[in-house]
């Protein structure tokens, strides 16, 4: 199944009997809601695998390093403030 | 179409009288309908219910006004404060009475045709053992004497809804309806 | 076929088992109550092999029966007054949800004063709801009706569940024949429920999410394109229930209607005692007929209007109102003509509230009501003046 | 070079079910325990939310973040429609998926509580949680029965904080004798989802009751979500513990709880509270963390 498909209804016929989803969220990009990017330094990062954990989207990858995956990250901080070894900085979104 | 009001008192089982002289009815292949008087029936308080018989579809859907037969089921019900048992009666309709006395004692008895029956129930359901001695349970005994003295339904179909109807001592029951189907003056 | 003498709760209970229900959710309130014993009774031995959740409210026994149905299990309950009252959200809900539920209410006045007794208040009150609405007139049209209702509700063109609705003790607590239809002929009539979607891990979907003003009207729409086409699946059902099992239904009933110059137009009980009433007016010279509704929702406007096109007078009875407007089956009928450019004397008759009975005295009182009186406007039959 | 580093440390499952693009607010507490859960108990599970947090980070019409069977249902319906669908599918022969009603604590401890102990007084095998962030939060932050004594909400403003304990839900439903109730926190995540794997494998109704900080309606900045969550079992104020078959046993023991002021301190939501209304709460949270340490001693294993 392709999780980021999109589905458009444009005509009540077209639509389902009743409210029931087809998608998944991965179709909604939250990376405007952010106002800044956490960074990873792979030279401090540990693999620890804290960041990965405590993601609320979940917006970083499963790998060492682990990867923050900038379409979904909202910029909540909260790898910044858990990471043991302060290896995310928080940089400005340059817009 | 006959229409039947039985009165009794809560806890007599004159709503299952009702129900077992329907049944009775349907087993002779009549249309039958049985319900009883609406209310919050307490123990010990007047309660009414009600049997329509026909031959043709029943459609009507509310109470009795102008029954042909009346039963009752507790003699001290007759004369009670506030209550008219013979309210409605047809001429030449028939009341049976759960009584030790005569019909003739009662006024209404040979009053524009209407026939008394009586039949001492309350005897027969405490031969049986049919409820306590101090509240015998009267309703099958007197379904005996309503299928001799109405001929409306035969005492075979009125066993047989007995033992359908009652859930324990269903042959007593049948034996107390055959019993008063002998016995009724 | 197998004919027994039972009262109307019990004919639920018995069309719930006939339809071979798999869940059941309910709650005990008078009187409803003998449909609860009942089916406590058949499923504790076995005769219904169903889960019955005893819940703690008929708000519960909605939702319980919303999860059910959800997840693809055919889903029964039964109620009356207060509690369909309480139900109201989630009878929305579960019609938005189109979740084909048949619950069964027991017609009863609402409180206060305490009321145990028939009066349309209860269902009248949730017209609105996506519900269809079904008012019988006897325990053998319960029956019927259940088994009919599943199949109309469970259609994959309506999917929207059936109340059907039957008068408190004239129904409930009165017993009479009913012919019950064997298992296997059922299965012929209705098939398993089956839907194309449903809580099911292998084909996952939210149901009932957020939906944005972009999305939401055109499923209001839909549950009204439903309501609409369920008219004919409730005839073709009727007709095929019929054909199979000898017993007819359709949206109305038309009696003696075509010909007469006072049309009765009623529903559940009243109009058994209406028709009964036809035939002695009509022994005494009167041109009388009635026409029964069996649906309030959806209503049957066009078979309304041909039947009763040709009337001099037409008289509607309610057994409830809408305060400070006039009886609902009143409102909905004058709508219907309306829609004709139909325009005929027309009498609300308001009868029967809170259980008073209405008998054949009752409804010679309403049509000579009708022939005495000027038109266009509501009378209160058997009101203390 | 980096193929020569060893594995990130996983401690938790590693499949995601739930997918991101849902629509939490940055940091919320309730996503990440939506999270666990889901990598807890696998994609054999049917879920149901009443109004929350969760109907609407979902997603809207027509997507859906959780890919597992999901009924959106009424405020006070949540345990009820859980019900449903439980015996609904033991009733066609389903005895192995998991049915997990999911609700805030406004439809928990308030309009939902009545449905709740329908079903656990019934024993219905369930899973019931409660992500509790104190407050109605999606209807913008108005109090609930589990909000604390000393906060702000929209409905107890700050000359007039809500005065008086949280209601102790767990004691209701303790008192319900259901086989199963764990407490939980987001800071915790190998205990979390620990506790969500036994409650799988036991029948019946099992209570979870999931802490999960609300950065925007404890006024605290989403960065400090984990560390809020992890202050509170610290202080002593969300103390982690299970209670199987009425027996207590805790998860977590700090050998000496931290002042709670460390934990107030950091929320806006408490920021007007003065010595004495924080001296109030410290000895609060005291009296609660020993008498769960009683009944841990009493009703222990």
């Amino acid at each position: 199944m392709d999780k980021e498909k999109k589905y458009e209804f444009n005509k009540t016929e077209e639509y389902p009997k009743m409210v029931v989803s087809f998608g998944s969220t991965l179709t909604n990009k939250t990376a405007s809601w952010r106002t800044f990017k956490p960074v990873i330094n792979e030279d401090k990062c540990i693999g620890c695998g804290i960041c990965w954990k405590f993601c609320p989207e979940p917006a970083i990858t499963p790998t060492n390093p682990p990867k923050i995956i900038y379409d979904y990250c909202k910029g909540c901080g909260i790898c910044i403030v858990e990471c043991p070894v302060n290896a995310i900085d928080k940089v400005d979104e340059k817009r | 179409m006959i229409e039947i009001r039985l009165h009794g008192r809560g806890g007599q089982g004159a709503v299952k009288a009702a129900e077992i002289l329907a049944k009775a009815a349907f087993y002779d292949g009549k249309i039958v309908q049985s319900f009883p008087f609406f209310g919050v029936e307490r123990r010990g308080a007047p309660v009414q219910a009600f049997t329509r018989i026909s031959d043709d579809p029943i459609r009507v859907h509310s109470y009795i006004y102008e029954p042909d037969v009346l039963i009752v089921l507790d003699p001290t019900l007759v004369g009670a404060e506030g209550i008219d048992i013979i309210e409605g009666i047809k001429d030449n309709g028939k009341i049976v009475i759960n009584s030790t006395k005569d019909p003739s004692d009662f006024e209404f008895h040979n009053k524009n045709g209407v026939q008394v029956y009586t039949v001492d129930a309350t005897a027969i359901a405490l031969k049986f053992h049919l409820g306590s001695a101090s509240a015998p349970i009267v309703n099958t005994a007197i379904v005996g004497a309503i299928a001799k003295v109405t001929g409306l339904v035969s005492i075979d179909a009125v066993k047989k809804a007995i033992i359908d109807t009652i859930p324990r001592y269903k042959e007593e029951n049948a034996a107390a309806a055959e019993d008063t189907f002998n016995n009724v003056k | 076929m197998k004919k027994v003498v039972i009262n109307g709760d019990f004919a639920a209970s018995y069309g719930a088992l006939s339809a071979e229900v798999k869940f059941i959710a309910a709650y005990p309130i008078t009187p409803q109550t003998l449909v609860v014993e009942k089916l406590s009774e058949l499923v504790s031995d076995g005769e219904l092999k169903a889960s019955f959740v005893k819940v703690e409210s008929e708000h519960s026994a909605m939702a319980a029966c919303m999860g059910a149905e959800a997840a693809g299990v055919r889903s029964f309950t039964a109620t009356s007054s207060q509690g369909l009252l309480l139900m109201s959200e989630v009878l929305h809900w579960s019609a938005r949800a189109r979740l084909p539920i048949v619950m069964s209410n027991v017609n009863r006045a609402v409180g206060p004063g305490w009321s145990i007794w028939a009066d349309d208040t209860d269902s009248i009150s949730q017209r609105d709801t996506g519900w269809m609405q079904v008012y019988v007139e006897n325990n053998q049209e319960v029956y019927d009706a259940i088994l009919m209702g599943y199949k109309i509700s469970e259609d994959p063109g309506i999917l929207l569940p059936t109340m059907v609705n039957l008068d408190a003790f004239f129904l409930s607590h009165t017993s009479e024949i009913v012919e019950m239809i064997d298992t296997e002929d059922v299965r012929k009539f209705l098939p398993p429920y089956d839907p194309k979607y449903k809580l099911d891990v292998n084909d996952p979907h939210a149901f009932g999410a957020l939906t944005s003003p972009e999305y939401y009207y055109e499923f209001t729409v839909k549950i009204h394109k439903a309501m609409i086409k369920a008219k004919r699946k409730i005839q073709e059902v009727g007709k095929e229930f019929g054909d199979k099992f000898g017993r007819y239904y359709d949206m109305t009933e038309a009696y003696k209607t075509e010909d007469a110059d006072i049309i009765l137009v009623t529903h559940g009980t009243i109009a058994g005692t209406a028709k009964e009433t036809v035939d002695r007016l009509r022994a005494e010279g009167k041109k009388v007929g009635n026409l029964k509704i069996r649906y309030l929702r959806p209503f049957p406007d066009e078979q309304v209007y041909e039947h009763l096109k040709n009337a001099k007078k037409i008289v509607v009875v309610d057994r409830s109102i809408s305060y400070g407007k006039e009886g609902a089956f009143y409102s909905e009928t004058k709508a219907s003509l309306f829609d004709y450019n139909l325009f005929v004397p027309t009498y609300g008759m308001i009868a029967g509230l809170g259980g008073r009975d209405v008998s054949i005295q009752t409804i010679r009182e309403i049509v000579k009501t009708a022939e005495d009186n000027e038109p266009n406007k509501i009378f209160f039959i058997g009101e203390k003046k | 070079m980096n193929q020569e580093k060893k594995k990130l440390t996983i401690t938790i499952p590693e499949e995601e079910i739930m997918q991101a693009g849902h629509l939490a607010c940055q940091g919320c507490g309730a996503a990440i325990a939506m999270r666990y859960a889901l990598k807890a108990l696998g994609k054999d599970i049917i879920l149901d939310f009443p109004a929350c947090c969760w109907s609407v980070i979902d997603g809207p019409f027509p997507y859906s973040a959780t890919q597992v069977p999901l009924f959106h249902t009424a405020f006070e319906t949540a345990a009820a429609v859980a019900s449903g669908i439980t015996n609904g599918i033991q009733a066609i022969g389903n005895d192995h998926t998991t049915v997990m009603a999911w609700a805030g604590d406004g439809g928990t401890f308030d309009i939902g509580i009545q449905a709740l102990s329908g079903a656990a007084e019934r024993n219905d095998n369930l899973i019931y949680t409660v992500y509790d962030n104190e407050a109605y939060m999606n209807t913008g932050i108005q109090r609930s029965s589990a909000t604390p004594h000393g906060a702000w909400t929209t409905t107890t403003p700050v000359k007039h904080f809500k005065k008086g304990e949280k209601k102790d839900i767990d004691s209701i439903l303790v008192a319900h004798g259901i086989p199963y109730l764990a407490t939980t926190s987001i800071a915790y995540a190998e205990d979390m989802v620990k506790k969500y794997k036994r409650a799988k494998e036991i029948r019946g109704t099992k209570f979870m009751h999931v802490f999960a900080p609300c950065p925007t309606g404890w006024k605290s900045d989403p960065a400090m979500t984990v560390k809020l969550a992890k202050l509170a079992v610290e202080t002593g104020v969300f103390p982690l513990y299970e209670v199987v078959n009425g027996k207590y046993k805790l998860s977590i023991k700090p050998k000496e709880l931290k002042p709670v002021e460390e934990y107030l301190k950091l929320q806006g939501r408490f920021k007007h509270l003065q010595k004495d209304d924080i001296d109030y709460i410290q000895k609060k949270v005291i009296e609660k963390w020993e008498i769960l340490l009683k009944k841990v001693e009493m009703f222990g294993e």
